[in-house]
Parts: C-alpha cells; structure tokens; sequence
C-alpha cells in the first residue's frame, strides 16, 4: 500500500459514472488527463438534473418561488466557494465562464483603470514563462495597448521559476504580477506567497492562476498573498461553463467594470449608467446558474473528502508515477523530479517517438493522456521542445492505472521500434 | 387558492403595512438635513432619497428628522414610514440598535421572534422574513437611512449641502 | 380553439419535467416569465447528462476516444446552431457565456479596433430606447471610452420605434447601429431589415439583439440584415451559461480579438502572439461544452416542432392574452396592442396595485410573472413608469394559464382592495 | 490490448507512413520559390514552413518544387513527404486534383474509398480518416501546399522573395 493514497478509493471511483466506462474494443477506460479537464461525480450531475427538472428560473429578477429557489441555490453556491477557498466575504466570490474570463477581467478592467491602478507607459506587468497561454495572452494584449511593458521570469533547468534576480524583475514601476500556482506542463508548485510579498513591497498587484492548484491544494487566498485569484470549475470536479475569480474588495472596487449589461446596473439612463456593488458589478447578463450550482456541489464533495487527503493522494500517485515512469527507457521527465514539489502533471518525452503517437498508441489501450503544448508553448521553447505528452492525475486515479501506463509506454516503444 | 398560501399572502400583507402603504409617515423632503442619499434596489428599481437631520442633545446626538421621497411596492414604502416612526426623537444609537434589530428580523427567514417593544409597528414585517425576494424592499429604506446617519457622524461638521449651495 | 396553437400542446407539456411541478399550498406552476428564461425539454437535460456521465472531456486539445467524441459534440453544436439560425458558414458561429457577452463581445472589440471599423470622436453608435440594458450599457462605455456620440430611436406612445428621422439618425457619421429584433418589455417586433438597409447606405455595422427573437422567429441572419447578431441559450429552451453571437466573416475577420488565451491562439511567445480563425479567435479557454451540447439539443428541439409553429403559437397566445387582459379593470398594457406585431411578452399595470405586490399575489396562486424594470429602465421612463408586471408565454403556455392569470388579477385588486 | 483497437491501430501506422516518417522525401528548404508560407496546428503546435516553385510549361503552370521544414508527428510528417512525391512535376491543375482527392479521403469518416492511382502512397492514410483528431495532422502540409500555390497564382509576377530582399 502507497502512503498518502485515499483510504476509500473505490469508493470514490463509484462516484464518477464515467470511470465504468468501456471504450473501443471493450478497453477499460484509464483517464490520465485531469488537468485538461476532471471528470464529474455523480451528486453535481444531480444536483444540476434537479435544478434543471424543479427549480429553473433566472436568479435575483424573479419574484416568484422558482426564482427565489434558483437565487438561494445561485448564492448558496457563491458561500460554498467562498468558503472553499477561505475568502474573507462572499462578496469578493465573482462567477466568470472559465479561468480564462476571469484573468481577461482582470487585464481588460486595468486597461481602463484610472488612479492608481491604471496602467501606462514605464509601467511594467511580470509574468513567467511557465504560464498557460491564458495568463500570457491577456497581458501582452494590456501592455501593448497601454504602451506598457511585459517582463517574465525565466526558468531553471529543473522546471522552477529563475528567482535570482526576483528584486530586480519586481521593481517600483512593477504594477502587476501575474503568475500560476500550480504549473499545468511542468507541474512545479510556485512559491507565491514568497513572490507577492516582494510584488506587495514595491505596490504591485498580485494575480494568481490557481486553476490547477484549487484542484489539488487547500487554497487559503489571504495566505497565499493574492489580491486577485482566478480558478475554472471543469478542473474542481465541476461543470463547464463557470469559472471564479476572487478579489479582495479594495481592489475590485477600485477597477471599472467589465462586461455591460443586466444585474451589473445601479440604474440606466440612456445618457448615463451607475453600475451595482460587487460581485454584481462584474456579472452582466444572465449567469450560468445551473452551472453555479453544479459547482458549489463540486466543492463541497471535494471539501468532504479534504482537500489535504486530496493533496496527499496526488502526491503519493505522483510519486509512484515517478518511479514507474523511471522504468521506461528513452523517457525524460520535464520538469521537478521529487513528488513533494510539484502537482499531479508530468510531462514527459520519449526519444525517437512523437507525443501525438504516444498518445494515439496509449488510446487504443484506453489510456486517455494528453500530447501537445498544453497551451504553455513558451515553457516548451524554454525546454527546446515543442510538445510533450502528459499525463494528470486526480482523487480517483489508482496505481493500477499508472502500471498501465507504464506498460503502455514500453509498449509505445515497441510498437515504433524505438526499443 | 387553497388555505396555507392564502395564509402566508395575509402574513405578508398585514393591516398593518397596507395601511402604512396607504398613508405613509413623515413622507416628503424636508429641510434642514445634514446628508441626503439615494439608494435603488436594482432588481425591481425601488428608489429611496432620504435625508437626515441630526442634533446634539444632552445625552449625546439625536434623530431630530428622517425625510424621504419614494417610489416601490407595499413592502418598500410601508417600512420606509414605519422606520421614520422608530427613529425620529431617538439618540443615534438606539436609532442604530433597532435597525440592527429589525435587520435581524428580515434576515432570520422567519425563525426570529420579533420584540414589540423594540420594533412597534415594525413587527408586521416578521411575515416578509419567509420572503427572501422581498427582504430587500424591506430592508431599502433602512440601508438607505444607516447610510446617510452614518455620513453625518463620520463628518459631523458637514454643514447643510442645501445651505452651502 | 383558438387559431394557431400547437396542435400537440399536452404532447410538448410532458416533455418540459418542471411543468409537473407544484408550489406552495399545492398549486400548480403556472410558468409565465419566459422571456426572463425559458424551461427546458427532457432531451436537452438528457443531452447534457449523457454527455457528462459518458463523454466529458476538453474538447479541441485532447486526442484521445473521450476528447474525439467531445470535440465532435461541441462541433456538431455550432452546425445546428448555424442552421437554426441560417448562417452561410459555421464558422461564423461564436459561443459566449449569453447574449450579454456576445452584445459587450462586438462594443469590446470595436474599441480596440483600425481600420475601417475603428471608432472615434465624431463617430456615432445608433441604439433604441427600448434596449435592454445589455444593448445599452456596452455602447455607452464605448462610446464614452473613444469619445463618440450614443444617439437613439426614441419612441412612440404605442411603443413602437419612431422611425419619423431615421435618415437624420442613421448618417454618414453613423459608424454601428445596434438594436433589439423584439423587445422584452413591450413585445413590439421591429422592422429590423429596413433600418439595416439604411445603416448599409451609409456604411455602419448593424448588430442585432436577437435574445427575444431568436425563441420566437424563425431567424435568417441574412435576410434581417445583420452584420452580427446575438441570443442566449437559456431562452431557447437550452441551458444557461451558453450564448450565441453569429457575425459576417468579413467583419469578424476585421475585427481584433476579444479575450486572450488557450485556443484562441495560432502561436504564442513570451513577446508576441498570433490568432486563430474565426471561429476560435474569440473563443479564449475551455469553452462550455456541456452547456453546447445542450444547446444543440435545444434548437434542434424547436426545429423540429418548428420555428413558424412556435411564431403561431406565441401569436395565438398573446392575442388570447391580450384579450383576457381587456377585461382586468384599472389594468394598462404597453406597447403594441395587436398580437400580430408582437412577441410573447406583455408587460401592463394595474391602478393602485405595485407590480411587485402583483407579481406577489400571483405566486401564492402558483403563477410566475415577472415584475421590475425588466432590465429596460429607459423604456419604462419614457412610459412615465418605474415598474411594470410582464407575462411572457412559450411554446408550452396554455389558454387555461391565461384564464388563471386574468382571474389572479381579478383576485389581486380586489385583495388589495381597489376593484 | 484486443485485436479489433490493434488492428485499428494498424490501420492508422501502416508500414508506408512509418517508412516516409523516418525517411521523408525532399525535405529542406530549397532555392527557387515564389512563395513561403508557414502554417500551424493550433492543437498541437505542429508545424510547416512550405515553399512552392512554380514553372511555365508548354501545357501551363507545372510545380517544379515543394520543400519544406517541419516539425510534428509521425502523420504530419509522412503527409508532407507524400504530398512532394505526389505533386512535384505536376501540373498546378493535376496537382489541386490530387489535394481535392486527399481531402476528400480525409474528411470521409472512413466511407471513402482510396483511390491508388491518384493518391499512390497517400491511400496509407485511409486509416487516418477514422482518427478525427489526427486529420488535423495528415491535412496541415496539404493546406499549406494549397495556400502557398494559390499565391503565386494569384500573382505570377510575385518575384522569389529571398531575392527581392
Ligand atoms: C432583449 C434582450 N437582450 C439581451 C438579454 C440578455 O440576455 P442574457 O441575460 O442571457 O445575457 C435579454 C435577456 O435578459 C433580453 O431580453
Ligand atoms: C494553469 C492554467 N491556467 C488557466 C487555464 C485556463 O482554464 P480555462 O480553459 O477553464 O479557462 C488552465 C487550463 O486550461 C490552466 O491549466
């Protein structure tokens, strides 16, 4: 027995439907991509089905019963995030479409920003050059805009952040720092209540991507030392289609708002319009409410389970997946090598064979893994490659299912004669 | 209609409101004030201006005034002329303690007992408690009022803004 | 019988699950808040749950079986939303989280826009005063952010929109004319290809709410005229946290991306980045893909009840409704007063009477309508009124549920003593 | 591992894709072309920068050159070495033919038939159709090819842009 596995595994792995799943040729389903997206238990099916079948109406407009049900099962979801990730108010909880969104909020609300947080010319954003794409992309589209200038820190050989010269990237012109928690190719753990500290000296703000970390680590955002936080539901056991961001209410006040539109109004005159308090401010339209619920149902099966047992669980397959790995030759792992530094990614190469067949040979034994760039090209470049394969895990991955893919792999090898 | 909806509809709309709904309290905006506030609930639009008018008395300040124009449902309008009943003549902190009280109540979906000694006429709203789409009509006014007390006292010296025009 | 109901109306009941629902004290859901959102089939919730259970994976990025047959679902989601909705070509469907998104999408866009869509002092955006907020709002911080001018369609004591100066209107300054096809507060249909036609002449985009209509109408993005049209899943009787905007690949192609990230690339460094086509430029991050499964469901479940079915039906209703409406002493409606030129939702007072305390009363009789501003404040002020109550009807809606809500408004004035 | 996910496996690397994978057919960058294009999966990140050389012949436009620098997997890179066996020395007209008949194989699902004496080679990727996330790679030289000869068509005159710098 691994130390550190969940005692009930199989208990949990009965409630996610899709693991009994068959897939071609009557192969056992291995799902190893829980990074890209996780699979859903039984109970935030459900309590999506139910809102959907007895309790649909749109939220906070409504007077009548079914739109009070849906508003108190809308809000009841905002709690339960809140209190998943130790907000100090609910409030500050804000319901975006993905992680994505929520990092764009941030970008696109600095670009109109007066006083001090708005952004120009000598101002500097830092970034790294371990981010996913969605924490790259919004930045260089800000300080482009603004005439503004992006910085990043590079990497070491080992897959963690360069912090040699942490003083000088992080400056007095620095307004920004943006940065991952939890990388999604390399699966390093970032020191960032270290960084923020250095970005909160020189009176920057700090935005962390934490959509791979709420998955796999207890998320405490005052701890941590963000101002801003952004996570997406699909990777928390939750649905598509809603994503948070959180934001401590000094500087959320501070921004403009986002998107334009219904329940974001204080009131609308043709000529003028004030704009509502947060989290509503930032929440125009009709939000994804059944998506809400489906969320606040995913954190609280993760919260019943524990989010340290779910930690200790990722590290220990970590470890063994590690281990197994090792045994294949011709396999560089990229990134950490020890467990206890990094999350539940592990990229990986193998000499003489593509990523894509690695994959494509890994499906046809049921293995789903992931063969590409993982939306992080520039941390790829960094290693002189230009994809990877990957595998993730997740609170319900087994160590049989990390044999598998290790048979899998040395069969990979053979298969393509590398070996 | 069958009974208990009925029941839950009339311990809504007690007398009580309805009759404050018809002839609301001290309604109208009047001089002198020491801060004005608009407040909108932006669901439904309910709009409240309200204005405070605050004095030193012996045993520290008082609501010597609480005036307001508005437009909104039963709810709104009835607790907006219940809360001017309550509070004019009251020292600022017993002013702030029924508000405290009567949030308590709205926000208690409907398990708290109100105090009558306390809230008075404010004891008809115990039925919107069960309400949760109508707590903020209730609670419009209130917001509305802790708000403009609360400027007043944090800048005591503000002079009249209608004077200093 | 009355002329133009679906002929299998108790058929198409038993498919909507919450319609079997009763309330408080028993009764019966009468639904009639529609145009807020709309209920949703068994099949669109089926669609959804088998997609959860048994296919759930990120879409576009994964190669393996589960992320072939997501990516083929979501795809198979933009194909039956392009033929609902008769756009030339696919890819020239965007999904959003709602039609709010999809509105602040193309005001987002425009502002960072060169060219000949470029905005700027001088220029000029055309609304209407009967816009909900989310056509509003957008244009007013685009218009105030680049220093343009918001003009408007005012209208007439019928709620039409006063056409009597279009051709002032809608000049050589005009750069974007954006307007709703049917309004949610007054119901009025307006003549959305006529005004296209002038804002072609003089070279300004025409963008088209179609959140109203796109339930109601058949909808032929051509033959209306737009440029760019937008509606919202959750009114089709699709899930919420999904949207649609529809736009011309000329202008799409024109246009700058909206929010940066994953998927939206072609290539990404840590100095520059380079975008994806249409449709994915701007489709940033994991896009909701449960929610386009249900989508598809969605309008394939209205195409093949039919789209002029479902017109006639709303017809039938309205006019039924307007009827029994008459019959309420002391009871007003705005807008339009004959059904034809009209949508489903009718927004009316009642002397003496809150439209919240009438919205009240319904709902202790289980009848859900809606009362407020219905997120169209300008609109109500020109009516010289801060609130209204609005029944809105769908495909489902029966002349029994009008007949309950007459009665339930014989019920409220006398409860409140009045009649 | 079942037969039936094997032999579709085998279906997908047949013996003639590996051959071209590990020994692929003119590739490098060469000297004339008229047009570069460089063309990318946004999936994956494969990618292809293409040259084509056109030359006039007595019966029109003939493709006297496609080189290429490249990087993916094993199916985009086999497709780029057949595509140059299959068009160099044809003419443009023959040439988009043969793209036509590869696209069409590609996008039947598996229900199109390969035909041999067009595709010669190329009738080893009738397995590929099957694999919907690999079309993507199979199609990504082919759209360059197509995109990069449409453009010097589009204007002849366009002078080989190496010696124009
Ligand atoms: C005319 C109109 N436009 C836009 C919207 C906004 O739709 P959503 O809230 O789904 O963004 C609505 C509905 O609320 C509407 O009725
Ligand atoms: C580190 C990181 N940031 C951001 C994202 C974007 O999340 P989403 O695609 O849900 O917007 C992802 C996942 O794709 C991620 O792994």
């Amino acid at each position: 027995m691994i130390e550190g596995l969940l005692p009930e595994l199989e208990v949990i792995r009965k409630d996610f439907p899709i693991l009994e799943r068959t897939l071609a040729g009557g192969q056992p389903l291995v799902y190893l991509d829980s990074a890209n997206t996780s699979q859903k238990p039984q109970c935030v099916i459900d309590a999506m089905v139910d809102h959907l079948e007895r309790h649909n109406a749109n939220v906070a407009r409504a007077m009548h019963q079914l739109g009070a049900e849906a508003s108190e099962a809308f809000e009841d979801a905002r709690d339960k995030v809140a209190s998943f990730i130790k907000a100090p108010s609910r409030d500050e909880v804000i319901f975006t479409k993905n992680a994505s969104e929520a990092l764009n909020l941030v970008a696109n609300t600095l670009a109109w920003a007066t006083g001090d947080l708005a952004i120009g010319p000598g101002d500097e954003v830092v970034i790294t050059e371990m981010e996913h794409h969605s924490n790259i992309v919004p930045w260089q589209l800000l300080t482009e805009r603004k005439g503004a200038t992006l910085r990043w820190f590079g990497l070491t050989d080992d897959g963690r952040l360069d912090l040699s010269d942490l003083d000088r990237l992080i400056n007095e012109r620095t307004k920004v720092v943006s940065l991952t928690w939890v990388s999604n190719m390399l699966g390093t753990i970032n020191p960032v209540a270290e960084i923020a500290r250095r970005a909160h000296e020189v009176g920057a703000i700090v935005v962390v991507d934490a959509a791979q970390a709420a998955p796999q680590l207890p998320v405490d955002v005052t701890e941590v030392g963000a101002d801003l936080l952004a996570f997406t539901g699909h990777k928390v056991v939750g649905p598509t289609g809603i994503g948070v961001l959180w934001g401590s209410r000094r500087v959320l006040e501070q921004l403009p708002p986002f998107l334009g539109g219904g329940e974001m109004i204080e009131t609308v005159r043709m000529d003028r319009s004030t704009y509502a308090g947060i989290p509503h401010k930032f929440e125009a339209g009709t939000p994804p409410i059944a998506e809400a619920v489906g969320l606040g149902a995913a954190v609280d099966y993760l919260a019943a389970v524990g989010m340290e047992a779910v930690h200790a669980h990722e590290q220990a397959i970590t470890g063994y997946a590690l281990e197994g790995l090792a045994t294949v030759p011709g396999l560089t792992v990229l990134g950490p090598q020890d467990a206890a530094s990094r999350g539940g990614a592990i990229s990986f190469e193998i000499d003489g064979v593509h990523p894509h067949d690695v994959a494509q040979v890994l499906d046809s034994r049921g293995i789903a893994v992931r063969a590409g760039h993982h939306c992080a090209k520039p941390a790829h470049a960094r290693f002189g490659v230009q994809s990877s394969s990957r595998m993730s895990s997740y609170l319900y991955t087994t160590p049989a299912e990390i044999d598998a893919l290790v048979e899998g792999l040395l069969y990979t090898r053979s298969y393509f004669k590398v070996g | 209609m069958t009974s208990a909806a009925n029941q839950d509809l009339d311990a809504l709309y007690q007398e009580i409101i309805l009759d404050h709904y018809k002839n609301p309290h001290h309604k109208g905006l009047r001089d002198p004030f020491e801060a004005e506030v608009h407040h909108v609930n932006p669901t439904c639009g309910d709009e409240v201006t309200l204005r405070v008018h605050l004095t030193e008395g012996p045993e520290g300040t008082v609501v010597s005034d609480v005036s307001y124009d508005s437009v909104g449902c039963s709810i709104s309008q009835a607790s907006t002329s219940v809360l001017t009943d309550l509070v004019i003549g009251k020292s600022t902190d017993e002013a702030f303690e029924i508000h405290q009280t009567f949030l308590t109540l709205m926000q208690g979906k409907g398990t708290v007992e109100p105090d009558e000694d306390v809230l008075e006429d404010g004891i008809a709203f115990a039925g919107v408690a069960k309400f949760p789409a109508r707590v903020k009509c209730a609670l419009l006014s209130w917001m509305a009022f802790k708000d403009a007390a609360a400027q007043v006292l944090a800048d005591p010296n503000a002079s009249n803004p209608e004077e200093s025009k």
